[in-house]
């Protein structure tokens, strides 16, 4: 499906969908409350068979975070980016560990670098920081480290 | 018919063996094939290529002058502050004010070696040496200075 | 002509001509403790330096060639840096059992180098029951392994030991039908006697494909009981980074590596004692000419010779083949070299009975 | 913490793996819980040699970054640099010249043969196999010969620039090459009977690791890994970047998905890059190397994704833009890292030497998993 297909079929899925314009694949903006549902219906829907996350990741606006996943389907070979905006002060989403299983490990770095907390997600641990890590979540951009960072 | 397949696993097996024994036995006959290369003697010999990128070096001629303005792009391009240019200024004879490189400090500690510098100087004063043997005894040595003491700037780089 | 029992039996000769009896004998004794703890560290130096070339050759490097002429006197150097390092202890070790391990590894392949024959009439105890003896004797050697892998408190350690376990109590069994097929052959169990039944050729070419086989099976055997690749479980490196070892240092850990040498040049001994004739030389049949030219290399030569050419197979072995899995490694032995091992000792046996050997 | 006690309550042995251990090939830190000999559990502890590439991105420009690339996946840094020009050129809309663009792909595919050569050795030494590792090494360095004299240094080459490649080529590149090419199909029979062939390894890799396809599409698996398990994911010929949709080549499939599987894809992936060198070291078109471009680099204000296949799987960037000269976010999608989580499914219920065969096929290189 090209991105105006998937556009129709994603509006008859999920009414509320928000569509950006502009990028090389389709971009959704959705509500972080309507996520789980959508993801499963993403996945399980025979013509879009969204089954390959190839990117999961988290922006930070200064404002608010901006949660960004990368789909891809290896039947049909079409791409989607679906974007939930979290408020930073209290940053939950669901988890999609169980539908794409490779968000186990994705969402645990999200998790530590940015601080989102992934509801009912089976281990939400630090994956790559140390052990007992105190402090700021090191990818915000308010993150401050004055004795490793090398500043230009 | 179970006897017949254990027979053949077993040949199988030890063939596939001694397809790997003969292989190993040709290189431990052939010492033709041994590829060492005995570092520190074959100096003498040792060919490096001639675009290797080693170190910084800014190239003197025999004045001693270099072609350094003391732009700062090399230090602009440099991704992490491996480059730092100390500037002063000159009088020139008509009386006039010129800006010239006190000193171009190098950290080679810091260099990854991508070129940058080297891509973005405007009057190609610095280019990269195939030199590789940096190893010293302190740290503090690998910080240089690249224009020798008390050279200028060749006539006609601007 | 020159040969260790001449030197033998002029040192004898001397001994009792001076002392008396008793006190002969003691001198006699500590004279081959002596020998027996010098041909250790020889063997150790020459083995490891041999395998250290074999290995480079191999991979097409040039191997140690910095030390001495053509790098020989690298394991020298090596075993000079070993006896200056600090030999360590584990905090929570068991002390005892962690340092006794080492030197009963060391004991045992002591004890083994007593009924073998270096030469014509050269051994240090010339025992009716060697073969015996021997498979007795070096299952003994598990339990230094054991000992090592239990007293280090490290849990890489306790693997590797546990492994070392299962392999070698297996292995016994086919090394022992292999052993077998040539006692049945020859009909005694004392090394010397079996080297003697071999002067009309080695059983090797005398006993068919039966004995090729039973020599295959020795071969891979022993390969596993002393821990050698591609049966290096127990210290498997890229899986329990140094297996029972992992904790030792030093002179320690010189000894474990030591042994290990000096146990692959035990069995390769017996291998060769067993199918190659020992310190026999290369005899066929009537073929007195031959027979008598072959007769002026010295019978030490033919033996070192035939042991060390099976030491360059196990060596050759270990830097081509990758290593087994433990459950491989089991099955091998029990689906594979005790079944066929068996029926081999049948087929021996057959032939010993019907007189179908040479 | 349980770790420290070296037992859990259900009296399973608790084994670190890592950080330093032979097997890891780097600072990976496994923690392994084991029944005897049999995993029951692998947990990756990652970040021994985490640098924040993604934060330190932030603060370079558009030419700066890539050079930092080549640290993350330092076995394939030409692919890697690949991406980040592609990412530059496609959000600029610059031109690159056919000369670049074919030059670009060549050293690719010689990095990729590199990256397999080191795999192929290291993990035949996993194995217990030390000598592979030595002939492997040979034909590497062929190709780091050729690599140091075009591009001036041996594994981080920083070659690539956004509109094309930082110089020309060696005039002895295509001799160089064309003899790599006889030496490589001298030697890759030898591969086969040392390693492929042998009894030994195949019992070691076939039936170990098993994954299925619908599992490695869930792990987000790609490259050799997912097409071990028969799924079709070659970035080249899905979604064909630079002149890979003209190039005669094909995309290797194994179905077994086990380990076994998984090596011969990479094996004959090697052949199939030798088949791409072949078509073009003699049709290298003449012209410039690189497209002219302004001193400074700014992408629009948007989103930009770039994939591409490494040796280990498909690599992509993610560039949020602000419009200046900085990313203002970036994400580098690793191939090893979703390879990685799918180890702990692979690994449960095998034996601990199952383990370093699993490693050694999915081909995990630390700084890539940890950026």
């Amino acid at each position: 499906m090209d991105n105006e297909e998937l556009k129709l079929a994603i509006t008859a899925l999920l009414p509320t969908a928000n569509f950006e314009e502009g990028g090389e694949w389709l971009n959704i903006l959705i509500e972080p409350t309507d996520w789980l549902p959508f993801a499963q219906q993403l996945r399980n829907e025979y013509a879009l068979h969204f089954d390959y996350m190839f990117c999961l990741t988290c922006i930070d606006w200064k404002t608010h975070l901006t949660m960004v996943y990368h789909l891809s389907s290896t039947k049909y070979r079409h791409n989607i980016v679906v974007k939930a905006k979290l408020d930073k002060a209290k940053p939950d989403i669901e988890t999609v560990c169980h539908i794409w299983r490779t968000a186990e490990f994705h969402e645990r770095e999200v998790y530590e670098m940015f601080g989102v907390n992934f509801l009912h997600h089976p281990d939400l641990r630090l994956l790559i920081l140390p052990d007992g890590w105190e402090g700021r979540n090191p990818l915000l951009k308010d993150f401050d480290d004055p004795v490793n960072m090398i500043k230009l | 018919m179970f006897i017949v397949n254990y027979i053949k696993d077993v040949f199988n097996a030890l063939k596939s063996l001694a397809i790997g024994l003969r292989r190993t036995l040709f290189y431990f006959t052939h010492h033709k094939e041994i590829i060492t290369e005995q570092y520190p003697d074959n100096r003498a010999t040792l060919h490096l290529a001639d675009r290797f990128k080693g170190e910084v070096v800014m190239p003197h001629d025999e004045n001693n002058e270099h072609r350094c303005t003391g732009c700062t792009a090399c230090e602009l391009a440099c991704p992490n502050g491996t480059i730092k240019v100390v500037t002063k200024f000159d009088m020139t004879p008509e009386g006039k004010k010129k800006k010239a490189i006190d000193k171009l400090v190098y950290h080679l500690e810091l260099c990854t070696m991508c070129n940058l510098c080297i891509t973005a100087c405007p009057s190609d004063a610095i280019k990269m040496a195939q030199t590789f043997e940096h190893s010293v005894y302190d740290r503090s040595q690998l910080t240089k200075v690249l224009n020798k003491e008390g050279s200028k700037i060749m006539e006609g780089v601007e | 002509m020159w040969s260790f029992s001449n030197i033998a039996d002029i040192i004898h000769e001397w001994l009792n001509k001076t002392f008396n009896a008793t006190l002969a004998t003691l001198f006699e004794m500590v004279i081959a403790g002596v020998c027996v703890i010098g041909l250790f560290a020889v063997l150790g130096l020459i083995l490891v330096i041999m395998e250290r070339k074999v290995a480079a050759w191999i991979q097409i490097r040039l191997g140690p060639n910095r030390v001495g002429p053509k790098g020989m006197m690298q394991s020298m150097a090596d075993t000079l840096k070993l006896l200056v390092k600090e030999a360590m202890t584990p905090d929570g070790a068991d002390k005892f059992l962690f340092n006794l391990a080492p030197y009963i590894a060391m004991m045992v392949a002591m004890l083994l180098m007593a009924p073998i024959a270096f030469a014509s009439n050269f051994m240090m105890w010339n025992l009716n029951i060697g073969v015996l003896y021997v498979s007795a004797i070096s299952s003994v050697s598990v339990i230094s392994i054991l000992m090592a892998g239990w007293a280090s408190n490290n849990k890489y350690s306790l693997l590797g030991a546990m492994r070392s376990g299962a392999q070698i109590v297996s292995y016994e069994l086919s090394a022992g039908l292999a052993i077998l097929s040539i006692v049945v052959l020859s009909g005694t169990l004392n090394l010397n006697e079996i080297v003697l039944s071999q002067a009309d050729g080695w059983w090797i070419f005398k006993g068919h494909i039966p004995v090729i086989i039973s020599f295959i099976i020795f071969i891979i055997a022993v390969t596993a009981e002393t821990n050698r690749a591609p049966f290096d479980l127990a210290e498997a490196e890229s899986e329990l980074t140094a297996g029972f070892h992992t904790e030792y240092s030093g002179m320690k850990f010189a000894l474990f590596f030591l042994a290990e040498y000096v146990n692959v040049f035990i069995v390769c001994a017996i291998g060769a004692t067993l199918f190659l004739g020992g310190w026999m030389p290369f005899h066929i049949g009537h073929w007195e000419g031959f027979n008598h030219i072959m007769d002026f290399i010295p019978s030490s030569l033919w033996f070192f010779g035939k042991t060390f050419f099976l030491i360059f197979l196990i060596m050759w072995f270990r830097w081509t083949f990758p290593r087994l899995r433990i459950d491989q490694l089991l099955n091998l032995e029990w689906k594979y070299l005790l079944p066929i091992g068996m029926f081999n000792l049948l087929l021996v046996t057959a032939i010993a009975i019907l007189g179908w050997y040479f | 913490m349980v770790e420290e006690l070296g037992t859990n309550t259900e009296g399973d042995l608790i084994i670190n793996v890592g950080p330093q251990h032979p097997a890891t090939h780097g600072v990976l830190h496994l923690v392994i819980t084991l029944n005897g000999e049999t995993i029951k559990k692998v947990e990756p502890h990652l970040g021994y040699i985490h640098r924040s590439i993604e934060k330190m991105c932030e603060s370079l420009t558009y030419r700066q970054y890539i050079y930092v690339t080549s640290r993350m996946d330092y076995l394939s840094s030409h692919i890697n640099n690949h991406a980040c020009a592609l990412i530059v050129e496609k959000g600029m809309q610059i031109e690159v010249p056919p000369r670049a663009q074919v030059i670009r792909v060549l050293m690719d595919e010689l990095t990729r043969i590199a990256s397999h050569e080191l795999w192929w050795g290291s993990m035949a030494m996993d194995l217990g196999a030390f000598t592979p590792f030595f002939h492997a090494f040979r034909e590497r360095e062929a190709i780091n010969e050729i690599m140091e004299e075009t591009c001036g240094a041996r594994l981080t080459m920083n070659y690539m620039v956004p509109g094309g490649v930082l110089d020309d080529l060696h005039p002895d590149f295509q001799r160089k090459v064309k003899e790599f090419i006889s030496l490589y199909k001298r030697k890759i029979s030898e591969y086969d009977e040392i390693v492929t062939g042998n009894i030994i390894f195949q019992n070691r890799m076939k039936g170990v690791g098993v994954i299925s396809a619908a599992d490695a599409i869930s792990f987000g698996c790609s490259g050799p890994a997912l097409r071990g398990s028969g799924v079709s994911c070659d970035i080249r010929k899905i979604y064909p970047y630079e002149i890979y949709d003209k190039i005669e080549f094909d995309e290797v499939l194994e179905t077994a998905g086990d380990s076994f599987a998984r090596y011969m894809v990479r094996i004959r992936e090697m052949n199939q890059s030798i088949r791409i060198i072949e078509q073009l070291i003699d049709n290298i078109p003449e012209g410039d190397f690189q497209a002219k471009t302004k001193a400074v680099l700014k992408l629009p204000k948007g989103e930009f994704y770039q994939r591409v296949e490494t040796a280990r799987g498909e690599f992509g960037i993610f560039i949020v833009s602000e419009g200046g000269t900085n990313p203002y976010r970036i994400k580098f999608r690793s191939p090893g890292f979703s390879n990685l989580s799918a180890l702990d499914h692979m690994a449960r219920g095998s034996k601990i030497g199952d383990l370093v065969a699993m490693m050694g096929t999915l081909d995990l290189v630390i700084p890539d998993i940890d950026r």
